[in-house]
């Protein structure tokens, strides 16, 4: 399991690379409470395309990734979550709680001011 | 027909970082069926479904052996058992409700529920005190061009 | 220091399919050492020879059991012991000697000679009648960034 | 594993994909004698590029095509093997009497008569 983040025109964008179990876990919690700390007032992308596995573990860790939210502007959304990961979380009822989207807001370059309604919120 | 083809079981200890050595190894030995990649990642969840029970219920603060035996059936059948000698199960038909939990905060309480709908029958037994016996079984689809 | 930090065990029948299930499965666990992908060949090849060996001459015409075991050290060390209660082997010297097979054409004589080189240390230790068991153990480097 | 040949400019290439171990090796051996027969003034070549294991039962499948060569015109080289396969074929010390290439030789397209070195032998 690799971790990583970058930032892109909708917003910080956190991915996970490899395989997400119990035992991953843990520290997938703790680099989305770290980076959502680093970047508390913009939108925050989980991105799930580099999952080559992963079980009910990954529940708690979305779950938490929420309730990290710190207001102002930041705001959470799933993206590109693999097939047999999305029965999991469709079987757990949290995809009506959370935002799963399939594929990253394609915005314009930050140039072009008038239309960033992703990164709206988090001009401060 | 329903003969048994082909066995293995492999035992290991319960630590976290071999829940990702057993569902391989269970993917390794499920590939004799020739499963889609589908089916595959099913077997792989619900193995590390039970797994990870095991580590994270069974032997809660202990360090103990967990067993996955797996038998392949000649219409296409996989069955396996994930067996520990932990802290048991006080009432089974309470734990498999979906969101019944009895762990903490990295639990969801939907195990069963994901072994249950990923595999196509899912037998619980448990004793406590003395251990947990989870037996699983998937019929692969015989597919065009298969050996 | 030399502590084992995990172990696991694997036991099936001595049918040709089972080899990629077993070579994958001690890839699978060697995996918590970190190891580069010719490391990682290098031990499936190991495994491989060691447990066709078991199919094709210690249990040549009958079917019977195989197990692998395996263990890891702080120091980056596996050691993995391939078992069998096959026909045994009668000189051990002769049998190590590269290109001496009992084997059919299929068969190089090469086996141990492969063992050898792609691990550190190889010991068989065997009994006519009551098996044999083959020991390899191979140090894993420790590489920039390991957890 | 699966074997699979298809006509080049310089021959009859036949590649074998996935593990070859010595549950495999059998399909192997018996895939190299039928094609080696039907193509039997052609060079041969068997590519093994696409292998992604390979234990000491490939040194037999080798060694026995090699005794397949029909003679007239047919020649059998081993062309793109992995690093640790070719160090399985090194020990074994085949690599004296098998030829070992890198690569498929690079011939020009057929029309050009001039230069074909490699398929000149199997005119007939
Ligand atoms: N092998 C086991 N040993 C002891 N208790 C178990 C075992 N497996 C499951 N349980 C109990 O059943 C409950 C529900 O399990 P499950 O549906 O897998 O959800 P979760 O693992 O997320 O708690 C657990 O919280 C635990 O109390
Ligand atoms: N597990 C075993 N049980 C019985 N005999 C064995 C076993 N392993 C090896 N041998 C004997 O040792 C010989 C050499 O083995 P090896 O070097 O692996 O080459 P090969 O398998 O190609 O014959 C075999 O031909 C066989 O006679």
């Amino acid at each position: 399991m690799k971790c990583s983040h970058k930032r892109e025109n909708c917003g910080i964008v956190i991915r996970f690379n490899g395989e997400l179990g119990h035992h991953e876990a843990a520290q997938c919690v703790e680099y989305l409470e770290k980076t959502m700390t680093l970047y508390a007032t913009e939108p925050i992308f989980l991105d799930l395309s580099g999952l080559t596995f992963m079980d009910s573990s990954g529940i708690a860790v979305v779950l938490g990734a929420q309730r990290n939210v710190l207001g102002a502007g930041q705001t959470f959304t799933v993206v590109g979550t693999p097939p047999t990961a999305m029965r999991i979380f469709q079987a757990s009822g949290i995809v009506r709680r959370i935002q799963f989207i399939p594929e990253l807001p394609h915005l314009p370059e930050p140039e072009d001011e008038e239309e960033e309604p992703c990164t709206a919120k988090s001009t401060r | 027909m329903h003969s048994e083809i082909n066995q293995m079981s492999i035992k290991f200890q319960s630590r976290s970082n071999n829940e990702a050595f057993a569902r391989q190894a269970v993917a390794a030995f499920a590939a004799q069926l020739d499963p889609t990649i589908e089916e595959i990642n099913d077997i792989k969840t619900a193995v590390s479904e039970a797994v990870t029970n095991c580590i994270v219920h069974a032997y809660r603060d202990t360090l103990g052996y967990i067993t996955v035996a797996a038998k392949l059936y000649d219409d296409g059948e996989i069955q396996i058992v994930v067996r520990d000698k932990g802290c048991g199960i006080a009432d089974i038909q309470q734990a498999r409700q979906p969101m019944f939990t009895t762990g903490d905060a990295g639990r969801s309480g939907m195990g069963f529920t994901i072994m249950e709908s990923f595999m196509d029958r899912l037998r619980v037994r448990s004793r406590e005190g003395v251990g947990t016996q989870v037996t699983m079984t998937k019929r692969i689809a015989a597919r065009l061009g298969q050996k």
